[in-house]
């Protein structure tokens, strides 16, 4: 039973991780109408950037602030130079635009900082392990991880519901002609959302890259992930990203500890592991297919 | 349209004129320079190219290309080796699955093929061949190594981890075939996956005294840096291909107090060793990972025979070739009856070196003479 | 005004009479596509250079995957991102037959022996009828949707082959599966790098003229009002889904039979020909030669592995530049090589 | 009522807290324009849609020509005879005209699965096309694509595209939308010709052409209709009158 426990923490943990990039994406999306695959260059930027900044000044901290800082200059910037001028392209052109600007990234970066790993580790005081109550251990970064989550979501519900700027958010995503009749100042807001996105994207590139390991690359599972994420959910819905990001979490972390056992009850323990590993990699994908069968636009359609 | 064609046109002049000189020899290196696991492409090369400046030789042409670990892309490079460049000799290929895309049909052709690092078992066994060479290990030489350590070591109730792909399961039955035990578990992760939670919570709930796990390149990264903050103390035990010397500071702090097993170290005792870390040191500022050593000793390999006989006389560069009449920076070295070697496997401990990182030190020997289990499948 | 009266009117542009392909700027752009493909490699083959054969031989693989490609994107307006799973999936046909063809095992032990093969006629047939299969199980589905939703589910559909594939043992599994022994024909010599090129060239020059005859039939027609305006054509009377679902399957049938030759040329099939970036890989294609584009994907495949191979030779980070390439074309020249070389394309 | 090809009984249909239609039932009969008015927002296209089959009624029941085709797809009315326009041009925009009219020749002569033979050189396609172009006097433009047409002339070009599926009824929505006085007594000569061939069920705003063509008229209002009869009756009903001329 604690190790259920563990993995639904674990899940959600994950979840948390990938709300943090679909909430990015999702938002691009619904405001912009943008897809945008190098959403997960900006998660490898913030990453890079936190270890450099980190083994530079000797404090996770600070490189975390410089990681988010230097995705969102960098978001700001690629919206600048090339993304706004897609906005009213087909889907297609986006697609090829965003992913020629991943390989651009990629190759850059491992131009500027070599194909070796960097080193960036979990700041001492979040080290460790805690006892929960119900005498499961669970590590505190972890725990961390997921409270950034729920922070940043929380944030986000405030920002959208509350705010002059999560006003006119919800306006470019209900209609994007009304606004500018409105006079809001489309291009800056649009700039403004993106680069808020890629911020998002680097601080989840930053947190996980202390757990897991800062390298060229990193993006992609992430990106592909958090795309899941946000078709499951209803693409430009925050609150689709939120339920499909947990959604995705549990059902993977599940999926790959449980099937492997469950497969064991009629088959070798090495065939088992080999079938239930290779269905527990399809699951998330199995899921979405079955979703998007019966509701084609998500679970939380935000608009058509 | 016109533009490319004369650049076709163009390439084909200078691959006209590049066979018109004979005596040169060409070796063609198909590597992995990009995208994950680059840095062991990086590492071979440079420890291969060492090797050839070192030896002062200017009738030697290395042709490098990138295969960014895509087997379809190794297997064209290849076919552009062989038939525009015409090479005599091919190497490079870091990964099992791209050697298995080139290495047959390669060696099937009438090119040598020197492996510097992957060694799959089929290459080993039913479909060894002639020119083929692997100059490094067969996969589960390490694997193997670390079984039979740890049982004289007396751990009783080990548990193995490992991505579920071939070389992954290799991996285990190579570990247990020398373990000869019973282990608690085996648990298979995806490949390319980045977080161990689940696996490490099974772990933990499992009573195994001791995990044994092989995750290459940036897996074994993340999960060794998730395996210290979980709170899981039992020690860590894998083959050498996550313990390099650049994984390990990648990882950093949570490295020190593993161990692995490995056919060379930096700091193994011999004169060829310390003349070549000294190099490599000198020559790219970093300390030699395994790969660059096996880099090193596939050039000086090379080079050994070739002072016998150019690759054209097929015959006699084989000849040469399996005498291994070199001086490995592994120390005692020879080959097997399927172009494999057969050699020492060491253990090392990650510790932590004089300027704070975590590095590599030579325990001592796990197996002596290890010789891989496929050779009595080869029909050669 | 009479019937009559419509055809004195002057040949409309584009309108295809007979023989003004032959005159026209975007004829001779085709013509000399095809040619420079054709002559190339026999220059290359007489000269003694097998590898530029081999190389013409995967441009031409290539760019009919991406002919099947452009059949979905370019003429039904569904943006697949999961192409990769019929090209793979030919590639494995043709994989697993000439494995168990090798082993002298059956392919299926039950409940009828199915032997494997090394004949590349029945290889084809298989590899069409297979992802004309999973196209259809998987475009039922995924045109239930549309816009973004369309573009992902097809990825995911593609990712989980991707995945069974690389995690399932018995072929390979993420090794993937040598073919040592080339699949054959009567008659003629497969291994024959020529022989194979001219096999090659024969099914391009196929799916062009299958594609082009498409385009121009009853279906065709469905088909073009399906992706410029489906209202349309359900108003008068044709449901557009049937007709895109059929378009799919052709498209997935060509990019399979592509895909099967691919695993022949190179000896070799893996998960990396199901990969992501294989989908993206020939979405590129088709892009960069001009969407919707009859030869566009032979212009795109030509200018791909060209900067493949040219790049790839110069630096390692090669890659860096063609994604600014790429990134110039969508930016700049919006129809590809083909619009820039042939003109805009117009309709009749 | 024998006569009657096109009829709607009982239709109610709801958005959330809205009731876009209100119970209507109406008919159409064999060689009549029956005209429906209403102000802006009153339910007409919610109506139109209804009876085209992009939406689904909550209750009651459509039947053409005897026929309930309530639950029929959008093709498979149209296929049974229901021709439509739109009121914001519906049309291939880079397609010549003939081709945007012969995909509804294709349609009537059965499915579209054949492959092979070129629509440009066949013959069974291109005439029926031609005429209905003709019947809409756009036979001169049948080769100029539609991006090139002027709006009167997409008007036309989609009552052609309606005709060409050798329709029951037509259902026309706001044809004379966007027309010039002289564009819209165009049109409507040729809908007074079209009538004896196939009934109209006519939704417009240009009053002058409503009273001239219809035979009938159904006034609606917040979904409901609210009067019924011919010109003379409307334009005297009290109702009617305060429902456009009270706001």
């Amino acid at each position: 039973m604690t190790l259920f426990i563990e993995q639904l923490f674990n899940g959600l943990q994950l979840g948390t991780m990938l709300f943090l990039m679909a909430s990015g994406l999702t938002l691009v999306f619904g405001v912009m109408g943008l897809i945008n695959l190098a959403h997960g260059s900006f998660y490898m930027v913030g990453a890079y950037a936190t270890a450099l900044v980190s083994a530079a000044t000797g404090s996770f901290f600070v490189g975390l602030a410089a990681g988010i800082t230097v995705a969102a200059v960098v978001g700001a910037l690629v919206e600048l130079i090339v993304v706004r001028r897609l906005y009213h392209r087909p889907h297609l052109d986006q697609v090829l635009a965003t992913f020629a600007l991943i390989l651009i990234f990629s190759e850059g970066t491992r131009w500027l900082f070599g194909s070796s790993p960097l080193w960036l580790n979990p700041p001492e005081v979040l080290s460790g392990s805690v006892n929960l109550p119900g005498g499961l251990r669970y590590p505190i970064y972890r725990l961390v991880i997921i409270a950034v989550g729920i922070a940043v979501a929380v944030g986000m519900y405030f920002l959208i519901s509350r705010t002059r700027l999560g006003m006119r958010i919800r306006a470019g995503e209900s209609d994007r002609e009304m606004i500018g009749a409105l006079g809001v100042n489309i291009a800056r807001l649009y700039t403004l959302v993106f680069a808020m996105g890629a911020a998002l994207a680097g601080l989840a590139g930053a947190m996980v890259g202390a757990l897991q390991s800062v390298q060229v690359g990193m993006g992609e599972p992430v990106l592909i992930l958090a795309f899941v994420v946000i078709v499951i959910g209803g693409i430009g819905s925050i609150k689709g990203a939120l339920y499909g990001a947990i959604l995705v979490g549990v059902v993977d972390t599940l999926g790959r500890v449980f099937l492997p056992s469950f497969f064991g009850q009629f088959m070798s323990p090495s065939e088992a592991a080999g079938v239930g590993s290779a269905i527990a990699a399809m699951l998330i994908y199995i899921l979405m297919a079955v979703i998007l069968a019966f509701k084609p636009k998500g679970l939380f359609a935000a608009h058509d | 349209m016109k533009k490319l064609a004369s650049v076709g046109l163009g390439l084909l002049m200078t691959a006209a004129t590049a066979t018109a000189q004979a005596e040169e020899v060409k070796i063609g290196m198909i590597t992995t320079l990009s995208g994950g696991g680059s840095h062991l492409g990086v590492d071979v090369r440079d420890g291969f190219m060492l090797a050839i400046e070192r030896s002062g030789r200017d009738d030697i042409e290395v042709l490098v290309q990138d295969d960014a670990n895509r087997p379809d892309l190794a297997r064209s490079l290849s076919n552009e080796f062989m038939q525009r460049d015409e090479v005599d000799i091919l190497t490079g290929i870091i990964f099992s699955n791209l050697a298995m895309a080139v290495v047959p049909a390669a060696v099937r052709q009438g090119t040598f093929y020197i492996s510097p690092n992957a060694g799959p078992s089929d290459l080993a066994g039913r479909m060894c061949h002639e020119n083929y060479f692997n100059a490094a290990w067969q996969n589960n030489n390490l694997h193997e190594a670390m079984g039979a350590y740890m049982k004289t070591e007396g751990f009783e109730r080990p548990l193995l981890l490992a991505p579920n792909y071939p070389a992954g399961t290799d991996a285990l039955a190579g570990f247990k075939h020398r373990y000869e035990g019973e282990v608690v578990d085996e648990i298979y992760t995806q490949m390319g996956q980045t977080d161990y939670a689940a696996e490490i919570a099974q772990i933990r709930a499992s009573d195994a005294d001791s995990l044994f796990f092989f995750l290459p390149g940036g897996m074994g990264i993340s999960f060794m840096k998730q395996w210290e903050n979980s709170g899981v103390d039992i020690p860590l035990f894998g083959a050498a291909f996550s313990f390099d010397e650049i994984i390990i500071k990648a990882v950093g702090s949570a490295a020190v107090g593993t161990m692995n097993t490995s056919q060379w170290a930096y700091d193994l005792d011999n004169e060829a060793n310390h003349a070549f870390v000294e190099a490599f040191r000198e020559a790219y500022g970093r300390t030699p990972t395994l790969y660059a050593s096996q880099g090193f000793d596939t050039a000086n390999l090379i080079l050994s025979a070739l002072d016998k006989a150019h690759p054209d006389d097929q015959d006699a560069f084989r000849e040469a070739l399996r005498e291994a009449d070199f001086d490995s920076v592994r120390g005692e070295f020879r080959f097997g009856p399927n172009h494999h070697p057969i050699q020492d496997i060491y253990v090392r401990e990650v510790v932590e070196g004089d300027d704070g990182q975590p590095t590599n030190r030579l325990v001592g020997i796990a197996v002596e003479d290890i010789q891989d289990i496929y050779h009595t499948q080869c029909e050669m | 005004m009479t019937k009559s009266d419509t055809r004195i009117l002057a040949p409309q542009p584009g309108l295809p009479a007979p023989t003004a392909s032959w005159h026209d700027r975007k004829g001779l752009v085709q013509i000399g596509l095809l040619a420079l493909l054709l002559l190339a490699p026999l220059a290359a083959h007489f000269l003694g250079h097998v590898y530029y054969v081999n190389l013409a031989s995967r441009v031409t693989l290539v760019a009919m995957a991406a002919v099947g490609l452009n059949l979905a994107i370019g003429y039904g307006g569904m943006v697949s991102f999961g192409h990769a799973a019929y090209f793979g999936l030919g590639g494995y046909v043709a994989g697993i037959s000439a494995y168990h063809a090798f082993d002298l095992t059956p392919v299926i032990g039950w409940p009828v022996a199915i032997p494997g093969s090394d004949s590349m006629l029945a290889i084809w047939l298989v590899a069409i009828v297979v992802c004309g299969l999973l196209a259809l199980a998987i475009g039922a589905v995924s045109l239930r949707t549309t816009g973004v939703y369309f573009i992902m589910i097809t990825l995911a559909f593609a990712q989980m082959i991707y995945y069974f594939a690389n995690s399932w043992p018995t072929y390979g599994g993420e090794d993937g599966l040598p073919i040592y022994l080339r699949n054959t024909l009567p008659i003629v010599d497969t291994n024959d790098a020529l022989t194979f090129f001219l096999i090659c060239f024969g099914g391009l020059t196929l799916s062009l003229a299958l594609t082009s005859r498409i385009m121009k039939s009853r279906f065709g027609a469905a088909l073009t009002m399906a992706r410029l305006n489906d209202t349309r054509l359900a108003t008068a009377g044709i449901a557009p889904y049937p007709i895109r679902l059929v378009a799919f399957v052709i498209s997935a049938m060509i990019t399979g039979l592509a895909g099967a030759l691919y695993a022949d040329l190179n000896g070799f099939v893996s998960p990396t020909m199901l990969s992501w970036h294989m989908s993206g890989e020939l979405m590129v294609i088709v892009i960069l030669g001009g969407v919707g584009r009859l030869y566009g994907p032979l212009a795109g495949a030509i200018l791909y592995v060209m900067m493949e191979t040219l790049l790839g030779g110069l630096t390692e980070y090669w890659k860096l530049f063609l994604g600014l390439v790429l990134l110039l074309v969508v930016l700049f020249a919006k129809y590809g090589v083909m619009g820039w070389l042939a003109g805009r394309e117009r309709h009749e | 009522m024998s006569d009657a090809v096109l009829t709607l009984a009982h239709l109610n249909k709801r958005f959330g807290a809205l009731q876009a239609t209100s119970d209507v039932s109406l008919d159409l009969r064999e060689g009549e324009i029956h005209a429906l008015i209403g102000p802006n927002g009153a339910g007409k296209s919610t109506l139109i849609g209804q009876i085209a089959g992009g939406l689904k009624p909550d209750s009651g029941s459509i039947a053409l020509a005897g026929r309930e085709i309530s639950t029929l797809s959008v093709a498979q009315r149209a296929r049974l005879g229901l021709g439509r326009s739109f009121q914001v041009s519906s049309l291939a925009e880079p397609l010549s005209v003939k081709r945007n009219v012969m995909i509804a020749v294709q349609a009537l002569q059965g499915h579209s699965f054949r492959f092979w033979k070129p629509v440009q050189r066949d013959e069974s396609l291109l005439a029926p096309a031609m005429q209905a172009l003709e019947r809409m006097a756009l036979a001169h433009r049948a080769d100029t694509p539609v991006s090139e047409l002027s709006h009167g002339e997409r008007r036309q070009v989609e009552v052609a595209c309606a005709l060409a599926l050798k329709p029951r009824v037509l259902l026309l929505d706001e044809p004379m939308a966007g027309l010039g006085p002289e564009g819209s007594a165009r049109l409507t000569e040729l809908l007074e010709a079209l009538k004896h061939e196939v009934p109209i069920l006519l939704i417009e705003h240009d009053m002058n052409a409503v009273f001239r063509l219809a035979d009938r008229i159904s006034v609606l209002v917040a979904g409901a209709v609210i009067a019924h009869g011919d010109g003379a009756e409307i334009r005297g009903n009290p109702q009617v009158r305060e429902a456009y001329l009270g706001d």
